[in-house]
């Protein structure tokens, strides 16, 4: 089906695959930041990160059609539950091994996303959902079909990596979370608190799972498993960005968000989960560091 | 009453005991240095005392009060400042936030009087608030870590291996600096493996070997120690 | 007889997954390395044996084109030498990743091979079952079919057992063990560790492999939705439950999760959730996973073996 | 949307009703040793998750009135509900289990694991008649122990096929959910459709857990089809009909039978899914009067595969009647004979009882199909093409069994 057919060569310039990318990008590059921030802090590879996500974006969706309320007041509603509930996963599990590898946390995670993914699956069921509102033919701007749902992920997307952006360079608060992922220990002996630290750190990634998740249920559905199918692509973001580098993974995010879109242009629709597979690869194998960003390990 | 008082202090990692009983002490705006082998412990007795590593048995005073099971973050709030060797600054700060963060304990209000006086006598950090770290060169790191040290003004600097991979001119800037805070009335505690540069600086020489200290004496003491010259100088 | 074939089908899944616990315990249990790959090794080892034993198919959605009819043990031999091969391949790339990454490279490469297996018809059916898989001499064996393979499974289960166990014991266990605990030092003593890796995993996706085969000429019929990562995990759940660095912690550990679905399945079906079971199980396991880990970091019966290990290693 | 919490919150307490009936059941011991039990072998979690309920509650609606009008003498029939969690490994242990407990039939699974239990169904000489599959991998392999209450996919792709030939359409896009149903069902459209002359421009398979299907459509509509033929179950049609609608794609699409369903319509929105069309076997003879036992039971209209369950639960009895004993051997050799003709048509299990009684032969007349079992233990019926108009899906053709079997079995493939 690939080739070069001259077709092919065109779409690779439609800029609708660039815009379809720029919004699967979005998504990414938010709940790659996200999780960069906790891993940058917490040091271990948290599986159960994608049902965060998940979890954000049932919660957002029950508020949302379970019981009529705005879909921005869902929205903040699911933010809010995932970070509180990043923090209560962590006071519960985590804060237990803290002092184990970071093998064994990696681990513990998969008991983590085994309970929350399928906790997911009693409590709302298997089937797919989505929030309420109509689905309409999207406008056209200069040949491009631009949705109202996604200009809105853009411009949340935007406000959310700038506001995460002011606060890591802004704030003290911010600041110390960027030198404790640095180096914990330097941190410490500075006088940071790293344990209290690191429960900001759980209710902003929280946080910022639960808005991707919702943002990623916004675009396609809400699933029990749509955060655990989205993991790929986002570790590769994080990946590809150097772990721990926020502004590396937002870069990373969208590389691969529009990456994956334009792949269907040369490759078949079939190999599309491939894109994010092989990115995560080669980025580990290359590059441990990243390639948009600086080493931290 | 001695600034820091180390008795007979064990420790280690994990399964792995380092330091087999070990004493030691500063006096108020003294610089000692410690010396030995590699191996002896020199690094994991300034990990103890700054709280990174627990000492299994023995104590660590410092100004008349118990700091023995102190953690690292509390340590600072006593008085002391650690530079340790390796990642002593925050490589993706710029200069100013590592200055920040060299400052947490203090008052948002009194951090620009003080980073005043770290660019006074760090003039080469003044020029580059906004620089990464990691991307200056080995001297001005070096300068950077001793300079977040000092943000806290503290009583007692302990430095780990402070002329560690630094070309020679640069170790002189160094110690040059070193020397100012000693003076300036900042006792300092230093590791060096560059043992006869450090005893020459040094008030005081501690000789530490298989985690336990064997020689103490003044700097010139032990230069003139025969014994010390032939088994830990490379005479 | 019925309930005899229950039991003897609960237990040849035991036996298939034991030998994948058995496998991922050479990787994680001797040797430290984050394999998340093996239901891809298990994957490659069913597919190849199904692929050279049966012959290509006929009808509207056979899209196979490949197919042969060699004799099953050719095919069971070339799945797990093929694995094995695949296993050597992933760890050249990426043995060297601190144990994490090494996690994730692995995920992302059995990923790779499922979305293979899944999209190439012409030699694998994609999608469709791969269908009318033969079971070795299948109406020739003097004893009840599903005997006489879960006695072939167990004697293989068995083989193994011995077999890793005692390389665990050997020489080359032992450098496998040093290289769990803290790699520098079978390095200082010249030891080409990576090449010890390779080995590890080479053997382990080996015996993965050697489980596919005996799976798929078991079940009739193979589908790519059966090697999910899902798989992986619950095998990992296994091992670590069963106790990570002893083989027959990993086989109590595949009985133990193959029972609980099992055991579930007596529940009858109109208690409230029942229909929720299999989302319940995982729950449990996923519970299970956490507090193993927190109150008996070393497994159900890993905490002796390793401290036999380190007698004898220390008796050297 | 939001009826979805409502609709679950029902499941559940129905869920608890049946339980609480099922514990009184079992203390009464004497009645235990009479009961005739069948298995029942169905998706309830994994990918196909969503269609066991639908089977459950049809099963259910039969099991009622079986054991209300006494099969074999008054003997209770009671099912023994294994889930195959969509996966062939589940499903065998679930085969398997349901052997052990000695059931004497298995109303069965879908096309994912049914490749898996044939062998064993014939090993076991157990009937296993499956309510969902319609792959053609199982066209021929039955007629002894393994039938289908449902359709082959060969027979319900050439529905579609037909209808695009009718409408003159000259060219069409293929695109499935990638899986084994879909894909299976999806390769008999296009079989056929080509058979009749027409050009398929090109076959999009549609990743099951995808974010969007901009893409694809985008590359669909490159293709410039007079018409698409979209197969796929209801998680991966939503999003497509979501994202073919936003993009605003007018080409006629044509659906799969898993969505042909109100509850669709009502989830995507009456407007969205405004002159899309379907389809699904037509109704079966006992359609309307299964239809509205079954809204009385269990409060809903009946969903995909609620009808060939509901019919294959009354096969099963009735073949037990037939034979005059409750035996696999009993069951296997009278499933024929209860289903086609020559017989007097029943639509109910107690109408069935009587005639037997009367010493009549039989011939069931179903919900979902006549339920005329071939030599293959495949039915055949008739299709109906749907549309949507004003938010229902309104029939706007129908192909007769015959129509549909009539130039035989492979049609002969013609390039393109």
């Amino acid at each position: 089906m690939a080739g070069f057919d001259p077709q092919f060569v065109m779409a690779a310039f439609d800029p609708q695959f660039l815009w379809n990318g720029l919004v699967v990008g979005s998504i990414i590059a938010v709940a790659a930041l996200g999780l960069t921030l906790i891993f940058g802090i917490l040091n271990f590879i948290n599986i159960a990160y994608g049902d965060y996500m998940a979890v954000g974006a049932y919660f957002a969706f029950a508020a949302n059609t379970q019981y009529d309320l705005p879909i921005v007041v869902a929205a903040l509603i699911g933010m809010v539950v995932m970070a509180v509930g990043a923090l209560v996963v962590d006071k519960l599990v985590f804060e237990r091994f803290r002092s184990r590898s970071a093998i064994v946390l990696l681990v513990v995670s998969i008991g983590v996303a085994f309970v929350l993914r399928n906790l997911i699956r009693i409590v709302w069921g298997t089937g797919s959902r989505r929030f309420s509102g109509p689905i309409e033919a999207a406008p056209q701007f200069f040949g491009i079909r631009v949705l109202p749902d996604q200009v809105a992920i853009v411009v949340i997307s935007v406000a959310i990596l700038g506001g995460t952006y002011l606060l890591l360079r802004r704030t003290r608060i911010g600041i110390a979370m960027r030198a404790a992922s640095d180096d914990t220990d330097l941190a410490r002996i500075r006088g940071i608190d790293t344990e209290r630290l690191v429960t900001y750190v759980w209710l902003v990634g929280g946080a910022i799972a639960g808005i991707a998740g919702i943002l990623l249920g916004l675009d396609a559905q809400i699933r029990p498993n749509m955060g655990f199918t989205a993991l790929i692509p986002i570790f590769a973001a994080v990946i590809l960005g150097g772990i721990g580098d926020p502004i590396g993974a937002v870069a990373g995010g969208y590389a691969i968000g529009i990456t994956q879109e334009l792949s269907v242009v040369v490759i078949p629709t079939e190999y599309k989960p491939a894109i994010g597979l092989l990115l995560l690869i080669i980025g580990l194998l290359s590059k441990p560091e990243g390639i948009f960003g600086e080493a931290t390990r | 009453m001695s600034l820091l008082e180390v008795s007979n202090v064990e420790s280690g990692y994990g399964d792995v005991l380092v330091l087999h009983g070990v004493d030691l002490t500063v006096e108020d705006g003294e610089m000692v240095s410690v010396i030995g082998p590699n191996g002896a412990g020199k690094s994991t007795l300034l990990k103890t005392v700054a709280g990174l590593l627990e000492a299994r048995t023995g104590t660590v005073e410092f100004a008349g009060e118990d700091i023995t099971d102190t953690p690292a973050e509390e340590i600072i709030y006593h008085g002391i400042c650690y530079v340790p060797q390796t990642t002593n600054i925050f490589g993706n700060l710029t200069v100013i936030e590592n200055l920040k963060m060299g400052a947490w304990a203090l008052e948002d209000a009194a951090f620009e009087d003080r980073v005043e006086r770290v660019y006074e006598r760090f003039p080469v950090l003044e020029d580059r608030p906004n620089q990464r770290a990691e991307t200056m060169s080995g001297g001005q790191q070096q300068m950077l870590a001793m300079g977040a040290a000092l943000m806290l003004d503290p009583d007692l600097l302990i430095l780990d291996e402070p002329s560690a991979g630094l070309a020679p001119r640069l170790i002189d800037d160094v110690f040059e600096k070193i020397r100012d805070i000693n003076d300036s009335g900042t006792a300092v505690l230093m590791v060096e493996q560059n043992a006869r540069r450090a005893l020459r600086e040094a008030d005081r020489g501690v000789v530490l070997e298989l985690g336990q200290d064997r020689f103490e004496g003044t700097g010139e003491e032990l230069l003139d120690s025969e014994e010390i010259a032939e088994l830990y100088l490379g005479s | 007889m019925a309930v005899g074939d229950l039991a003897l089908l609960v237990a040849t899944i035991m036996g298939v997954y034991s030998l994948l616990a058995i496998g991922l315990n050479m990787h994680w249990g001797d040797t430290g390395l984050l394999n998340f790959a093996h239901a891809a090794f298990f994957a490659i080892g069913a597919y190849t044996s199904a692929i050279l034993t049966t012959p290509p198919e006929t009808g509207l959605l056979a899209n196979r084109t490949v197919g042969a009819s060699y004799p099953i043990f050719v095919g069971l031999l070339a799945g797990a030498t093929l694995a094995a091969a695949a296993g050597v391949l992933i760890a050249v790339t990426s043995v060297r990743l601190e144990g994490d990454y090494l996690a994730m490279v692995t995920l992302s490469f059995a990923e790779l091979i499922r979305l293979v297996i899944h999209n190439e018809g012409w030699l694998t059916s994609g999608a469709q079952s791969l269908k009318g898989i033969e079971r070795p001499l299948e109406g020739s064996v003097p004893i009840r079919y599903d005997l006489f393979y879960f006695l072939l499974v167990l004697g293989v289960v068995a083989g193994s057992y011995l077999l890793f166990r005692r390389l665990a014991g050997s020489p080359f266990g032992r450098v496998l063990h040093a290289v769990r605990e803290d790699e520098e030092v079978p390095l200082a003593l010249g030891k080409d560790t990576t090449w010890f890796k390779l080995k590890s995993f080479g053997l382990g996706a080996a015996i993965a492999g050697l489980a596919g085969g005996l799976w798929a000429h078991y079940v009739y019929a193979i589908t790519p939705n059966m090697f999910l990562p899902s798989l992986t995990f619950t095998i990992w759940a296994a091992v670590i439950i069963g106790g990570a660095g002893s083989y027959l912690g990993a086989i109590v550990g595949t009985a133990f999760i193959v029972g609980i679905r099992q055991v579930t399945r007596f529940v009858p079906s109109d208690v409230p959730f029942a229909s929720d079971l299999p989302y319940i199980r995982l729950v449990v396991i996923g519970v299970l996973l956490i507090a193993v880990l927190y109150y008996r970091p070393y497994g159900l019966l890993g905490d002796e073996e390793r401290m036999l290990a380190g007698s004898e290693e220390g008796a050297d | 949307m939001s009826r979805n919490g409502t609709a679950l919150r029902r499941r559940r307490f129905l869920r608890l009703a049946g339980g609480a009936s099922a514990v009184g059941l079992a203390g009464v011991g004497s009645a235990r040793q009479n009961n005739i039990v069948l298995g029942h072998l169905a998706p309830f979690s994994g990918g196909l998750g969503w269609i066991g309920p639908n089977a459950r509650k049809g099963v259910g609606l039969a099991l009622s009135e079986v054991n209300e009008a006494g099969l074999l003498d008054g003997r209770q029939v009671t099912i023994n509900r294994q889930d195959t969690e969509t996966n062939p490994q589940a499903a065998l242990s679930g085969f398997q289990t349901l052997d052990s407990q000695g059931v004497v039939a298995i109303i069965g699974p879908s096309s994912t694991v049914m490749p898996n239990l044939v062998q064993p169904a014939q090993d076991a000489q157990l009937p296993l008649v499956s309510t969902m599959a319609g792959t053609l991998q199982l066209d021929d392999v039955g007629g002894e122990y393994i039938w289908r209450t449902v359709p082959s996919d060969s027979i319900g792709g050439r529905a579609q096929g037909a209808y695009a030939t009718d409408q003159g359409w000259e060219t069409m896009a293929l695109t499935f959910k990638n899986d084994k149903g879909s894909q299976s069902f999806s390769a008999a459209v296009g079989e056929f459709f080509q058979s009749q002359g027409g050009q398929i421009t090109g076959q999009t398979p549609l990743a099951p857990n995808a974010d969007s299907y901009r893409s694809e459509i985008n590359t669909i509509r490159n293709q410039n089809p007079d018409v698409i033929s979209m197969t796929a179950a209801t998680e991966v049609t939503s999003l497509f009909v979501q994202n073919f609608r936003e993009l605003g794609v007018e080409i006629p699409l044509m659906l799969s039978n898993d969505v042909i369903t109100p509850d669709f319509i009502e989830q995507m929105g009456a407007d969205t899914m405004d002159g899309m069309l379907g389809q699904a076997p037509a109704p079966g003879p006992a359609f309307d009067n299964f239809a509205s036992k079954y809204q009385e039971m269990h409060g809903e209209q009946p969903g995909t595969f609620s009808g060939s369950s509901y019919d294959a639960m009354n096969l099963i009895a009735l073949a037990m009647e037939r034979a005059g004993e409750a035996s696999r051997q009993a069951i296997a050799q009278n499933l024929r004979s209860v289903g086609a003709p020559p017989g007097q048509k029943v639509t109910t299990f107690a109408e069935g009882k009587q005639a037997l009684a009367n010493g009549s032969e039989i011939d069931y007349q179903g919900a979902a199909n006549p339920q005329n079992f071939d030599e293959n233990g495949n039915v055949v019926g008739p299709f109906s093409v749907v549309r949507v108009e004003n938010g229902e899906w309104t029939e706007v053709e129908t192909f007769s069994a015959s129509e549909l079997t009539q130039d035989g079995g492979g049609a002969t493939t013609t390039t393109s």
